[in-house]
């Protein structure tokens, strides 16, 4: 169908591929467009997240009641979860040492420890208030899931924390975890890209960041430029893909071929 | 009263759930189960092939949801030998041999079959979506032997498998992701019909390809086990469990009524900060 | 009561991982520690077995290629060396490599491009409502909307979330069953292969 | 660090051109990257083995605490790969293995999930907000209508749950697959130009 483009012998489309060949460059387009835009200095505006404004609400209620906040960046290793788990993880010690409350944080994965210790010490610094940190409130647990689960409801319950922040990569401990909160009467925000753990936050947690959002929520705690302009990009991605849904369906109930036959090539 | 319910301590919740899913193992209901569509759809597609299609099973389940996978296994190659397919056992999850050895083992009770000539295990191949892509082009170089070393040139009924425009369908026995690959890379390529069997967590996000017709039928765990079982007409595990899956269903949903009723006795009022 | 060794053990680790439902014990973390060496002694199995058949024997049979993948995998054995680790980005990479290569374009046709397509069908009240369904939920996950825009779409983010919900909550059903037959499964081996006390 | 990212951006490319054209020539590269694939992620799957072995021989001499639990997985370890690998996967003395241990093993592991969600359902599942209450409602009606039971009680649930699977439950996972293709292009396009590079151990 079109001549050799790379000096290879004739090129021609796998069958049905040409439009989502199509689509495929558009959103790669949109995306690096939207990245340039904001590392020239044109930082999108992201829209308030309802779990993000919470975090702050459930530190303050922790630090009146004089209780632990407990945090979990999820049993996830290196994974994008997990690193917005520790972006908000930074949001969360900055606003801990401004209010003065203890803040308790459980790691499963060996590897994901020195970052969240790093993190958590960054924290206190940039809040002026370094000589606060203290060095035993980021506890490695187990790294067997279940004794991960199991080691981390003892502490809540013992600790009786007044907020239970979930946000990261989780699976089936999860709602272990979050029945564990409900029970010590923590307010509690969770947030997974996992979607078949999703159900047991909603029904346990009072605020919950459901796939995207987690890495939106992510991308906004740690103002980085290039992440702020890839969810930018990626929201341009989706009106195309509203567009394509409104057209392609009104011309399929509209009898119109030209558009029907070229959207599915 | 239903306050002081609340704190019960949960390994009496736990004995309640163990005592409701074995009282019925004693004495079998036999509740009827009714087969719905998206199961029906397989068996179908299966009854109108002609003998010696070439069905590949595609073993890619794990320890962890082979109670509910396993016995639509056994099903649906109890239902190949009984139509005397060509059945190309493989796999991209490590534990592809071993169950499909045992699922041979129990079809072979019921019906004839010869390796080599009407069945062949291919067994495990790493890769992920690369090994799908690779078998669709290629089935003799991603697989140069079968899982007990025999090479692949040697096997009669494989002289012409070449690719996936030779495979009469794929069956999907799927916990782990592979469903999404052999959409994606044979049936949007090479338009092969593809069926998943299910563990249920995987059923919902399923869906869309079912509706959308890149999956033919899907067989949702313990349930679609027992359907496929009642259409062949040769009971097994499905069958027998569904009567504790009632059971414990019902607990679940009683523990569910109960809770939310003490937690509205108990005066404490849905949160209105979530109005969002 | 059966006589098979297998079953007697498969039964006592049964009974062992059941326990940490009653409590975190002994017994629980023996088993479980038993269970990850079983894991990973099964995974060691099948990877030598598919490196022979994939790599030795067409290396032998004279594809000197063969070589090549040999070489990037034993790389990633250099993690266990110390100051060496860093030979172990280039399978990491090669790996990373292949796998976006396979996923992004069938992300592309398979989940955006055919679901796309999937929704171009003649207006029903089903049809409409998957339509103004996907739609609403797209919307829910747009996030650099301004104020004034935020305001047109929050209506229709809220129906998106409600959609949204009532997914989840299927899942959460299927969900129950998946994890129920486990449990019935664990529960008939107990007292029928082992005990044999149930018909 | 240069020539990994290169090595992910060429087989990454080569690959994308051989799922969207027909051409031999970008075939015969993708078909070789992808059999050397196969070689790589095998060698991977000894690598759990070969990191356990390091922990728990750790273990053993420093006597942690419970170092026996560390003995026995390294004896169980050894043992049954030595099996696995010079009498074959499919002999007898290795189904052993498979049945004793690792098959049930691994389904006990997750059937545990029963009790809690059992546990859950009653202490935490709360219909509190207008989400819960949506959730938790379809949850029900779809369980009634999987399970025998729920046809013997109302013979409509099983025609209710179909609907809710196949219309809003349907319709909310193909806009999240719509929206995660567009996400995990984002990821790749942030992977393979080097802003995002963790996982080759440069840290963020």
């Amino acid at each position: 169908m079109y001549k050799n483009l790379w000096g290879c012998n004739l090129m021609t489309f796998a069958n049905n591929q040409f439009f989502a060949f199509i689509s495929f460059i558009l959103i790669v387009g949109f995306v690096v467009y939207k990245i340039v835009q904001a590392q020239n200095g044109k930082i999108p505006a992201i829209r308030r997240i309802a779990g993000l404004d919470a975090i702050e609400e459930a530190v303050g209620r922790a630090t009146e009641m004089g209780r632990p906040v407990h945090y979990s960046p999820g049993v996830g290793a290196l994974d994008a979860a997990t690193f917005a788990g520790l972006e908000l993880l930074d949001l969360v010690a900055k606003q801990v040492a401004r209010y003065g409350a203890d803040l308790i944080v459980t790691i499963r994965q060996p590897i994901v420890l020195p970052i969240a210790e790093e993190v958590v010490k960054t924290g206190y610094r940039s809040a002026g208030v370094e000589e606060a940190y203290n060095p035993d409130s980021v506890r490695f647990i187990s790294q067997e899931q279940f004794a991960y689960a199991a080691g981390t409801m003892g502490i809540m319950e013992r600790e009786q924390v007044a907020a239970n922040l979930m946000l990261g990569y989780f699976l089936a401990e999860s709602i272990l975890l979050a029945e564990t909160g409900f029970k010590a009467g923590a307010i509690q925000i969770a947030g997974t890209d996992n979607r078949s753990q999703v159900p047991f936050f909603v029904t346990t947690c009072d605020y919950v960041l459901i796939g995207e959002e987690l890495f939106a929520a992510g991308a906004v705690a740690s103002q980085n430029p290039l992440k702020l302009g890839s969810i930018a990009g990626q929201d341009l991605a989706k009106i195309y893909a509203i567009a394509l849904l409104v057209i392609g369906s009104v011309a399929a109930n509209f009898g119109i071929t030209a558009i029907s036959n070229l959207l599915s090539k | 009263m239903l306050k002081k319910l609340q704190d019960l301590d949960s390994r009496i919740i736990y004995l309640v759930l163990l005592v409701a899913i074995s009282l019925p193992m004693f004495n079998p209901l036999g509740l009827p189960v009714s087969v719905i569509e998206q199961t029906r759809r397989v068996y179908d597609f299966i009854e109108e092939l002609e003998p010696g299609s070439v069905v590949v099973m595609s073993m890619d389940y794990s320890p962890g949801a082979a109670p509910e996978i396993h016995p639509q296994a056994i099903a649906i190659t109890k239902h190949l030998f009984s139509k005397n397919m060509r059945v190309m056992f493989m796999g991209i999850s490590q534990y592809a041999s071993q169950f499909a050895r045992d699922a041979i083992k129990e079809a072979l009770t019921l019906h004839e079959a010869e390796y080599g000539v009407d069945y062949v295990d291919l067994g495990f191949k790493p890769g992920e979506e690369a090994t799908v892509t690779a078998m669709g082009r290629n089935v003799h170089n991603t697989f140069p032997e079968d899982t007990y070393g025999t090479p692949v040139s040697q096997i009669p009924m494989m002289a012409d498998i070449q690719d996936a425009n030779d495979f009469a369908m794929v069956i999907a026995f799927d916990s782990g992701g592979s469903r999404h690959y052999y959409v994606g890379q044979i049936n949007s390529l090479y338009g092969t019909p593809i069926a998943c069997a299910l563990n249920s967590v995987n059923v919902t996000n399923t869906m869309p390809y079912y509706a959308s017709g890149q999956v033919l039928g899907i067989l949702n765990g313990v349930r679609g086990a027992a359907e496929y079982e009642q259409m062949i007409g040769s009971l097994g595990t499905g069958t027998t469990n569904l009567d504790s899956i009632s059971f414990g269903h019902l607990v679940i949903i009683f523990f569910i009524i109960i809770g939310n009723i003490s937690y509205f006795a108990s005066g404490r009022k849905p949160s209105k900060r979530e109005v969002r | 009561m059966s006589t098979s060794l297998t079953t007697w053990v498969a039964a006592i680790g049964t009974l062992a991982l059941l326990s940490f439902a009653w409590r975190e014990n002994k017994f629980y973390s023996l088993f479980e520690h038993i269970y990850v060496a079983s894991g990973a002694a099964h995974a060691l199995v099948q990877g030598v077995k598919n490196i022979r058949a994939n790599a030795i024997t067409p290396l032998i049979g004279g594809q000197l290629i063969a070589i090549v993948p040999i070489i990037l995998g034993l790389l990633f054995y250099t993690r266990f060396i110390p100051g060496k680790a860093k030979w172990s980005r280039y399978p990491i990479a090669a790996t990373v490599g292949v796998g976006l290569g396979q996923n992004l374009p069938r992300l592309a046709g398979t989940n955006f491009m055919s679901q796309i397509r999937a929704s171009f069908s003649i207006w029903t009240f089903n049809t409409v409502l998957v339509l103004v369904s996907i739609i609403c939920v797209i919307l829910y996950f747009y996030f650099s909307a301004s104020e004034k825009a935020y305001k047109i779409i929050k209506y229709p983010t809220y129906f998106g979330r409600l959609i949204m919900m009532m997914a989840f909550g299927a899942l959460f059903g299927n969900t129950v069953m998946g994890r129920l037959s486990l449990m019935i499964g664990r529960v008939s081996f107990l007292l029928q292969d082992w005990l044999g006390i149930v018909g | 660090m240069k020539v990994a990212k290169l090595i992910s951006l060429v087989f990454a490319i080569v690959l994308i051109l051989q799922f969207f054209f027909v051409s031999d020539t970008i075939n015969t590269f993708g078909n070789t990257i992808t059999s050397w694939n196969i070689v790589i992620a095998a060698f991977a799957m000894g690598l759990a083995a070969i990191n356990l072995i390091r922990i728990h021989v750790i273990r053993i001499q420093l006597k942690r605490e419970n170092w026996i639990n560390s003995l026995v997985l390294i004896i169980v370890l050894v043992s049954q790969a030595g099996v696995g690998l010079f009498l074959g996967d499919d002999s007898s003395q290795y189904m052993f293995f498979f049945d004793g241990i690792l098959n049930p093993l691994g389904a006990t592991m997750y059937a545990l999930i029963a009790f809690w969600i059992a546990s859950a359902a009653f202490r935490a599942f709360k219909a509190r907000t207008i989400d819960s209450t949506a959730l938790l409602t379809v949850g029900i009606i779809v369980m009634l209508g999987n399970a025998p039971v729920g046809e013997v009680i109302w013979s409509q649930f099983p025609v209710l749950q179909e609907w809710l699977m196949n219309v809003p439950a349907m319709a909310a996972i193909r806009a999240l697959y719509i929206g995660a293709a567009i996400g995990g292009i984002a990821v790749g396009v942030r992977v393979l130009s080097g802003i995002e590079s963790g996982h080759l151990g440069a840290g963020e």
